[in-house]
């Protein structure tokens, strides 16, 4: 329980300082202080059970599907490493709080610190490799949100943006290995895993797993050629560097290499990537760091350098290097941290990190200079400090590696290393704290507060203790860990300064030596490499993402450039492609079932077909011309209905067609008259290529199964639509009662259609619609009666009429070809009528009806015939019907499905009049006044008495 | 319906009736691809077609007549053209005499004023021109 | 009150033959539901139809219409005449100008529609004021003679009937 | 028959495709209805062909062509009507708003500055088409 | 007897038809096409009737019904559209 | 029977004429009761899960009609997962469309909103084919209504477009319902399931271009490519509520592919059966691939989530396309996950343009503006959602999908390619995020944002989208859970046979 407790304690915790930043800066670094100790407490409280040899573990399920699970385990390697982590972290919450200025919003800080204080504390705990996958991605988020802390400089944008990217995407590349690491060993298990080093190595897929799991490894920890985001990462404010960048993230890379040691050491394999990758990375970086005059730059480099040597002592894979590895972590851990913090006080104190710019500091501020020397000459490796006694070991180590065979090769690069460190850690003493004062600093330099040198000043201590009782100070907590590092027994060995004139000795004197002579010769060593060429990560790293972005950016563009011709081209293509290969894939034959014959007639209608098909391709420009062929195609299909025995479809067809066309029409008024021509001729070929295949592809289609034979369910429909259903057209029952809920959501669609239509034609009486239609000129001679005297008669006797006919198609509908949707056409045509014939104004004023309520009342009639059939217990939709009597009339039918009808009436009489009428209605805003007047011309008006208008 | 002379009578009627259609549905849509104009051409269907039409609608009625229905239905599509057609004679041919702006072959009107497709129409006598602007639909 | 209930009784009897003719079969039910949509129909659209003419005279309506009727078979044979007969060259159209004594819409609307349906003549438009009707004849040498018969055959039966 | 209705589909589909690809509104609204045409008698004929067997019951037919598709046409029938009207109107909406009908959209502002007169040459050219 | 009359019947309304469909590509006006189209609607009209005598049905009624009525309006549609282009105002 | 089922339905179908009946004109009576109605169907949504979590497949005979004669409703894990998670999704976006005064800039949006749910959940319940075609026309039209709320010439275009495409693709899947109904007779999805496996030999190649033809259907409503192009711009122009909503819209073409083609031509549909996934799942790696190339190259906030969602479409097809039931339930955790990310991001862009006054959403430094800190906290989440990073559930997600493709031919393509475009994501999505906020920091002056109030709940909204994926991904365990038996209820379709036809019809007989 405790563990879960710590691991998650940063995470509930970070809503603290959030919340207590309001009660002031000291009380937000106190409460961030207290979770931190209290984690702290929690974990050595847990210390002696470890220290016994236990392990300790909670398990919590999560997500068993995965085998994800929320298992901690504390070993001496998670307690070393947890221990690392909120010791350091509280010292530098303690620093922060000096650090910050008034103008950076410190409760934010402090959220995001402890967010990465959990992550890393989480990843040391977990005893689950996909949860540690979990807190790895979280340190790489939280470290990304505090390097770009301060937003309004570039580098930190840019910094934190490579960060993620890199760490990120090491981590990607983990999670690939990590399942298969899993798929090998059976088990995400951590401790599960351990125990089957024989299985994993012996796997072929070891090495996939191994590589990928070590390039999070790598990227993490900065290792060459992944080293680049470190120094860049330094725009950070420097508490975020010494903790996240020097003393606990980057080492979270080692950390894991140091994790899966006992299962993945120990191979060629593992030697050759992880030694070979620490040992340029230890060089490389050393290198760098002497020709850097940031001094956090420097320090950065010199981290990446160390990292490098940790990453080799591992990849050695032995027990003794392994005991090395731990202790110089443990190492570099305080000195470095001590050395950021002292950077940062002198970027503080003096406002500036330049090296060229400082030099003579001792005499100004002796505090922090004492504190900045003691931790630089630890990580020269000079004794008899703490960084002295792991580097020999180091050496130790190497001194009798071979590589591919050779012995020179590795001691020779090892000394250099060692050589370089020791210079740029000279240079750092140097050509800060020694020499003359000077009278040019940005600002004038003093020792900070106390509070400020204080966490500094416990590191150095611990640099000097351990340095000088490495085996009482440290010697328990290296054992323990290494212990748990190895899996087995511990190596024979000891902690102490002196082991004797080893060889290491010898090639330690050297290096000091050695980095003597470098600091001597720095400017004109500094010339030769200035002048000397090489690649700045940073511009590839930039230029790389830039040219993806470019290209990432061409591609979508050139892809999605807004053409949607040929958006649909290429869906043509596809349903063509799938079609085409869907077939070929199947078996087929070919139909056995009797054709029709085709009398004359049907002829000549599929004549009219193709004909009016061919005419609306050719004429398609004249857009008036294509609705009259458009019509001709309507008209001959309906007549095919009606000859191939579907008279609803027909009747249905047919109305629906003519309510189009005069919609169209309608539309048409604003629209232009004619299509210009602009498609190329090769476009219209492709175009026509693609018609002719999607044309022979559904004809072929059609013929294939028509000329088959199939059994259906509609056997039932048509024994069941009388007893059942009551009523003798088969097809109106089936739209009204067996399948009533198609065609609930049918004239819902049609209602929805009417409220989109009215919405978008509201909003066409603003803005720039508006202004188009006050100002629209009609683009054709208008004739000058606006409403016949003629049409407008025939048009009032058509309408009770029609309104009779529709009632009779509604009420047929049951029995046959009919029903409430062509009613409803109907008897929305009729209406229509009248107000084509005397037009919008006077039909509008004359016409009671609320279209909205019409369709709206539809649908709920409809519905509610549905819900009625709750009341009998039943399912929604389920009719019922019954033969009523009533002398002297003749028996007749009632049905609830009549109900049902009711509503599709109502909803497509007012889909139908809300859609049109609204668009009348917008279209008298292109113009002036209109008459209301039914017709034009009143042949009853004495033309004398009224003048010429 | 067993009396044989009566079905034979009504039989004859019906292939009559049936000719007569379709002769005069043919000639109409035959005056309607030969004949010169437009105006000319709207003689053709607006006439024959009718007749055409109206016999096959007779020559059902009497066919379900005779075998044994009594159906007068057709009666109503029949009187549906007759009422129709005229318009749309007078419709095509007022769309015709506009977009060719055929006002100077026309004969005057002998009035003050000019064929209505041309001029405007006087303003009605004592009210006064009812116009109204952009009308809004009840419910809004 | 019963003219308020019962605005166009022609109407609703015509609408009531209407009904049965649709059902195309006869029953009381039929007749029923036939006079009661006869009723409640003029009503719901009788604002559509202000001022509806009333004809009058039941025999000479059915005068008309007979002559009408005639008029159009003797129309379709003379068309049809003409146009399989006569070649394009040798027709003789043109446009006749009919001024108007009907006053009344519908009974305007009766007579241009007469005009298309008999022989040779189309009502082609109207004049701005409404009194004059405009005719195209298909083959018509003498255009005076056609305006007269019109006038003669159609104009005054109709305006005994609607005036 | 079979023919006959297959090769119509086929040619209505093909139409329909043609127009659908054009580069205006109007035009790909009437490819848009003609493909529903050719769904429509699709559909239906998955029902098989017969002439005259309407399904509508009575006592003295001689059989009945499968209704169940022709429910379905009608939905769909319905449904595609709902479809272009919306598509209709927002064609002309969006006709009103840009001042063009292309359906392409970088075309947006080239041609939305020439709208005010576009009327005149438009209307010019329907008149020549109609002479 | 009635099936050759119908034959014959079929055969000059298919016929019409087709001259309908001749007028209708040919123009040149937009009023030929209209008026080539509402003959084309009547057409189909009495080939529907002839349909009804052929299979002794009454069932093509609504369907012919209809078409009149579709078709006037269509004819009314075009032709107001060419007079004034809005053909409701 | 169970009246419930239908409820999800009946409900919108009902509230939405109503509104415009009744309360057409009063907005603030339309917000109460389309309030309360989505707060009714998440109720009931949440009872029809817990019911469907306890038992097998449960049906609706609508009109009593047995299947396969009529139509059916199926509630089952699957329909009742998606039914709540869309009730879930309306109730945060409908609360951030109210709070924003999203729904007064044009008109009907309300009952719209309803309709649009009634379609969803209509397609989401129905065990009818032709059926799901008619809920599909439901829900597009709806959306096609709302996309163009408050209309404007880019949203107008762009909605062209967007009607366009999916026409063309109502009009396919008529062919594709037309051709297996000529083959098989039915419509009923349990009974096609049988009479698949019966289909003549003969008759294979005409089935499976109906299936296949139906399978682009899906794709297209999926964004699958190369049938997504409709999508960047149709929700990048989308008022961004509706955006939001419409994230449900693409998982129901991944629905539909689930649903189809596990029961209809699942595995025991002999040679009807693999086919779907060979297509699928390379065009479906292809989709991720360039959904993350958008991710990167996009110039507005919109739009890159728009391809944001295009990559997870591609993930999640992925998934589909294994038709394993590990895969199909890690799936479906991606599905849901994937939703919520999708909207999540929509409403914080919103949030962000509208406060930034002219620079809207776009990519680019714009000064200081209100509330920055908070959105940018918002953003990150919403971001480290949609790239499937730790804690949000999308890593979860992620974990679940590689897991599920473990030991397949293609494990080593699809792990590549999963784990690379998270990369370009992660890369992509930090720099849209540095530009918008952190960039500001750098510039002088401030963005007044309109005088207008800023209300709290828009925000309350968008947070609780995000908590929506930090509870999924705490309670990973009893929802993958849920998952497992719902893919196993998937790949065990005889369950659902029997419940709707009966054992006896369900054998074949
Ligand atoms: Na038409
Ligand atoms: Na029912």
């Amino acid at each position: 329980m405790s563990l879960v407790l710590i691991a998650l304690l940063p995470f509930a915790g970070a809503l603290l300082p959030a919340l207590m930043i309001r009660a002031g800066r000291n009380a937000c670094a106190l409460s961030t202080g207290a979770v931190t100790l209290t984690a702290l407490v929690l974990l050595l409280a847990e210390a002696p059970a470890v220290l016994n040899g236990e392990v300790v573990q909670n398990r919590f399920d999560w997500v068993p599907l995965l085998g994800l699970q929320a298992t901690f385990f504390l070993d001496g390697l998670g307690l070393f490493f947890a221990g690392l982590i909120l010791t350091i972290g509280l010292l530098i919450i303690l620093y922060a709080r000096f650090y910050l200025s008034k103008d950076d919003p410190m409760g934010q800080f402090y959220v995001f610190l402890l967010l990465f204080q959990g992550a890393m504390v989480g990843i040391v705990l977990s005893d689950n490799i996909l949860l540690l996958l979990v807190f790895w991605e979280l340190t790489s988020l939280s470290s990304f949100l505090l390097i770009g802390y301060w937003k309004h400089l570039p580098e930190g944008r840019q910094g934190a943006r490579m960060a993620l990217a890199v760490t990120g995407g090491g981590g990607l590349a983990m999670i690939a290995g990590m399942l298969i690491l899993g798929d090998i060993a059976g088990s995400y298990d951590l401790t599960t895993i351990l125990q089957q080093r024989e299985a994993i190595q012996a796997s072929p897929l070891y090495l996939p797993a191994l590589v990928l799991i070590l390039l999070g490894c790598f990227t993490k920890s900065a290792q060459f050629p992944f080293h680049f985001w470190l120094p860049h990462a330094m725009a950070a404010p420097t508490p975020v560097s010494a903790y996240l960048h020097s003393a606990t993230m980057v080492k979270a890379g080692l950390f894991l290499m140091a994790r899966m040691w006992p299962v993945l050491a120990g191979t060629e394999a593992w030697f050759y990537l992880v030694a070979t990758t620490g040992l340029v990375t230890l060089v490389v970086g050393a290198g760098i760091a002497l020709f850097k005059d940031d001094l956090k730059a420097l320090l950065a480099y010199s981290t990446v350098s160390h990292l490098g040597l940790v990453t080799m002592l591992l990849g050695f894979g032995t027990p003794m290097a392994a005991v090395a590895a731990v202790f110089h972590i443990l190492n570099h851990a305080t000195f470095k941290a001590a050395l950021f913090m002292t950077a940062g006080i002198i970027d503080h104190e003096t406002h500036t990190r330049d090296i060229k710019r400082l030099g003579g500091l001792a005499g100004l501020m002796p505090v922090t200079a004492t504190i900045g020397i003691v931790a630089a000459l630890s990580m020269a490796g000079v004794a008899p400090l703490n960084g002295f006694i792991s580097k020999e070991m180091m050496l130790e180590e190497a001194l009798h590696t071979p590589w591919a065979g050779n012995p020179w090769i590795l001691p020779a690069l090892v000394a250099l290393g060692a050589l370089l460190s020791a210079a740029y850690s000279f240079r750092f003493v140097a050509h800060v704290f020694l020499g003359p004062k000077r009278d040019d600093y940005p600002h004038h330099p003093h020792d900070p507060p106390t509070g400020m040198w204080l966490a500094p000043a416990l590191l150095v201590a611990a640099v000097v203790a351990i340095g000088l009782l490495p085996a009482l100070v440290a010697g328990p907590l290296v054992a323990l860990t290494a212990g748990a590092v190895i899996g087995g027994p511990l190596p024979d060995y000891y902690l102490s300064l002196w082991h004797g004139l080893t060889p290491a000795l010898g090639v330690s004197l050297l290096a000091v030596l050695g980095g003597l002579v470098l600091l001597w010769r720095h400017r004109p060593l500094e010339a030769w490499w200035l002048a000397l060429p090489r690649p700045e990560a940073k511009r590839l790293f930039d230029r790389g993402v830039e040219a993806a972005a470019t290209i990432c950016q061409r591609t979508t563009e050139a892809l999605h450039d807004g053409s949607l011709r040929r958006y649909l081209a290429i869906l043509v293509t596809a349903v063509l492609l799938v079609g085409g290969g869907a077939f070929l894939q199947g078996g087929h034959g070919a139909g056995t079932r009797p054709m029709l014959t085709a009398p004359v007639l049907p002829v000549l209608a599929w004549a009219l077909l193709v004909g009016a098909c061919l005419s609306l391709v050719l004429l398609h420009r004249n857009r008036l011309l294509a609705l009259i062929a458009t019509s001709v195609v309507g008209l001959t299909v309906s007549m095919a209905f009606i000859y191939l025995s579907a008279p609803d479809l027909a009747l249905t067809q047919i109305s629906v067609e003519v309510v189009t066309t005069i919609l169209l029409l309608l539309a048409l008024n604003l629209l232009p008259k004619r299509t210009p021509l602009d498609s190329s001729l090769p476009r219209r070929s492709r175009d026509g290529l693609l018609a002719v295949l999607s044309g022979l592809g559904a004809g072929a289609l059609a013929f294939a199964f028509m000329t088959r034979d199939f059994e259906t369910i509609s056997d039932y429909h048509l024994a069941q639509s009388y007893p059942g259903g009551g009523g003798t057209n088969v097809v109106n029952v089936i739209l009204v009662d067996f399948r009533g809920f198609d065609t609930f959501g049918e004239i819902i669609v049609l209602g929805i259609a009417s409220l989109a239509i009215f919405a978008l034609l509201d909003g066409a009486l603003h803005g720039p619609a508006l202004r188009r239609l006050s100002n629209w000129q009609p683009d054709q001679r208008r004739a000058q009666d606006l409403h016949p005297l003629m049409l407008v008669v025939a048009t009032r006797v058509m309408l009770p009429l029609s309104i009779m006919v529709g009632l009779y198609i509604f009420l047929r509908g049951h029995n046959s070809p009919g029903g409430g949707f062509i009613a409803g056409l109907v008897v929305a045509i009729a209406l229509l009528m009248q107000y084509m014939a005397s037009g919008f104004a006077w039909a509008q004023q004359r016409m009671q009806l609320n279209y909205h309520g019409v369709m709206a009342a539809g649908v709920i009639i409809a519905g509610l015939t549905g819900i009625g059939a709750w009341l009998a217990g039943r399912p929604f939709l389920t009719s019922d019907f019954g033969y009523v009597t009533i002398p002297p009339l003749e028996k007749f039918e009632l049905a609830t499905a009549m109900g049902f009808d009711v509503g599709v009436f109502l909803t497509v009489v007012g889909s139908v009049m809300l859609a049109l009428a609204n668009l009348s209605r917008v279209f008298r805003r292109t113009e002036g006044p209109v008459s209301d007047r039914p017709m034009d011309i009143d042949p009853s008006l004495d033309p004398r008495t009224a003048g010429r208008s | 319906m067993e009396s044989f002379p009566l079905d034979v009578l009504a039989e004859l009627l019906v292939v009559l009736l049936i000719v007569i259609a379709g002769v005069f549905g043919l000639v109409g849509s035959y005056g309607l691809a030969k004949l010169p104009d437009l105006m000319t051409r709207l003689h053709a269907p607006t006439k024959a077609t009718t007749l055409g039409v109206g016999g096959a609608l007779l020559a059902s009625m009497v066919y379900f007549l005779s075998s044994g229905t009594f159906t007068l239905h057709e009666l109503l599509i029949t009187l549906f053209l007759l009422l129709t057609a005229p318009i749309t004679a007078h419709m095509v041919a007022k769309a015709y005499l506009h977009a060719h702006g055929a006002q100077e072959l026309l004969p005057p009107t002998g009035r003050k004023y000019g064929w209505a497709s041309f001029d405007a129409a006087p303003p009605s006598g004592g009210d006064a021109l009812d116009s109204i602007e952009a009308p809004r639909l009840a419910e809004d | 009150m019963f003219r308020k209930l019962l605005p166009h009784p022609l109407l609703s009897v015509a609408l009531t033959v209407v009904w049965l003719l649709l059902l195309n079969n006869f029953s009381l039910g039929g007749l029923l539901l036939g006079a009661i949509l006869g009723l409640l129909i003029p009503l719901a659209t009788q604002r559509f139809w202000p001022d509806r003419a009333t004809p009058r005279g039941p025999l000479k309506i059915a005068g008309y219409v007979l002559l009408v009727l005639w008029d159009i078979v003797v129309a379709n044979v003379v068309v049809a005449k003409v146009i399989v007969f006569k070649p394009n060259r040798r027709l003789a159209p043109c446009f006749v100008t009919i001024p108007l004594d009907l006053r009344t819409p519908e009974a305007i609307t009766v007579l241009a529609g007469t005009i298309t349906m008999t022989p040779g003549t189309v009502s082609s438009d109207l004049s701005a004021d409404g009194r004059s009707l405009l005719v195209h004849c298909l083959d018509e040498p003498d255009p005076e003679a056609a305006r007269d018969a019109i006038k003669r055959r159609y104009e005054t039966r109709l305006k005994e009937i609607f005036e | 028959m079979e023919l006959l209705v297959a090769s119509g589909i086929g040619a209505m589909t093909a139409a329909g495709v043609y127009l659908l690809l054009r580069a205006r509104t109007f035009p790909v609204i009437i490819g848009v209805a003609l493909l529903s045409y050719a769904v429509n008698v699709f559909l239906f004929a998955t029902g098989r062909l017969a002439v005259h067997r309407p399904p509508v019951i009575s006592d003295d037919a001689a059989g009945y062509t499968d209704p169940l598709p022709q429910a379905l046409v009608l939905t769909a029938i319905v449904i595609s009507f709902g479809m272009t009207a919306l598509v209709t109107i927002l064609a002309l909406r969006a006709y009103l708003e840009c001042g063009t009908d292309a359906v392409d959209t970088p075309e947006l502002d080239a041609t939305a500055q020439e709208w005010g007169i576009q009327t005149g040459p438009a209307g010019e050219a329907a008149e020549a088409e109609r002479r | 007897m009635i099936e050759y009359a119908l034959l014959f019947g079929f055969g000059c309304f298919g016929l019409a038809l087709g001259l309908n469909l001749w007028r209708l590509a040919k123009g040149p006006t937009i009023a030929d096409r209209v008026l080539a189209l509402d003959t084309m609607v009547i057409n189909g009209i009495a080939i529907l009737m002839l349909f009804g005598i052929q299979f002794g049905t009454t069932v093509y009624f609504e369907a012919s019904l209809l078409f009149a009525m579709v078709g006037f309006i269509s004819t009314v549609a075009f032709t107001k559209f060419v007079l004034r282009g809005d053909i409701i105002e | 029977m169970n009246h419930w089922i239908v409820v999800p339905v009946i409900l919108p179908a009902m509230l939405a004429p109503l509104l415009v009946l009744a309360v057409r004109h009063s907005l603030t009576l339309q917000r109460v009761f389309s309030a309360v109605g989505t707060a009714a169907l998440v109720a009931v949504s949440l009872g029809l899960a817990l019911r469907a979590a306890g038992g097998g497949p449960e049906i609706y005979e609508l009109g009593n009609w047995p299947a396969p004669f009529g139509i059916v409703l199926v509630l089952d894990r699957l329909s009742a997962l998606m039914l709540l998670l869309t009730g879930l999704l309306a109730a945060a976006v409908l609360t951030y469309a109210i709070s924003s005064g999203w729904d007064a800039r044009g008109r009907h949006f309300h009952p719209l909103f309803q309709f649009q749910l009634m379609g969803v959940n209509g397609a989401f319940l129905t065990g009818d084919l032709f059926n799901l075609f008619v809920f599909f026309e439901v829900l597009l039209i709806a959306s096609y209504g709302l996309m163009l709320h408050g209309g404007g010439a880019e949203r107008l275009k762009a909605g062209v477009q967007y009607i366009v495409v999916n026409l063309a693709g109502s009009t396919l899947f008529l062919f594709a319902v037309g051709t297996i109904y000529a083959v098989t007779g039915t419509l009923n999805m349990a009974d096609l399931a049988v009479k698949v496996q019966q289909v003549a030999p003969g008759d294979e190649a005409l089935l499976r271009v109906g299936a296949l033809l139906l399978l682009v259907v899906f794709a297209v409503k999926a964004a699958l490519v190369p049938l997504h192009f409709w999508l960047p711009g149709t929700y990048a122009n989308a008022p961004a509520p509706v955006a939001a909503l419409f994230a449900i819209m693409t998982k129901v073409g991944a629905y539909s592919i689930i649903r189809v083609y596990t029961l209809v031509f699942g595995a025991g549909a002999g040679d009807g059966a693999a086919s779907a996934g060979d297509w699928l799942l390379p065009a479906a790696l292809v989709t991720l691939v360039l959904g993350t190339a958008g991710v990167l190259g996009a110039g507005g906030l919109m739009r890159l989530i728009c391809y944001a969602l295009i990559a997870s479409m591609g993930t999640l097809l992925t998934a589909v396309a294994l038709f394993t039931p590990a895969a199909t339930a890690a799936a479906l955790y991606y599905l849901v996950h994937s939703t919520l990310a999708a909207a999540a991001l929509f409403l914080v862009a919103d949030l962000v343009a509208a406060r930034r006054g002219r620079f809207g959403d776009r990519l680019e430094a714009a000064p200081r503006f209100a509330q920055t800190g908070l959105l940018a906290s918002l953003f990150f989440l919403a971001a480290i959602g949609m790239a499937g990073m730790p804690p949000l559930s999308g890593f979860l997600g992620k974990l679940l999908v590689l897991d599920s493709a473990r030991g397949g031919e293609a494990t080593a393509v699809i792990w590549t390619l999963i784990l690379a475009t998270s990369l370009v994501t992660i890369v992509g999505f930090a720099r849209a995020g540095s530009a918008l906020f952190w960039k500001s920091a750098a510039l002088e002056g401030r963005i007044e944002a309109a005088a207008a109030a800023r209300p709290v709940l828009p925000i309350v909204a968008t947070a609780a989208v995000l908590a929506g994926m930090v509870v999924l991904s705490a309670l990973a365990g009893p929802v993958t859970g849920f998952l497992e038996g719902t893919a196993e209820q998937l790949y065990a379709p005889a369950g659902y046979i029997e419940a709707v036809l009966g054992a006896e019809r369900a054998a074949g007989g």
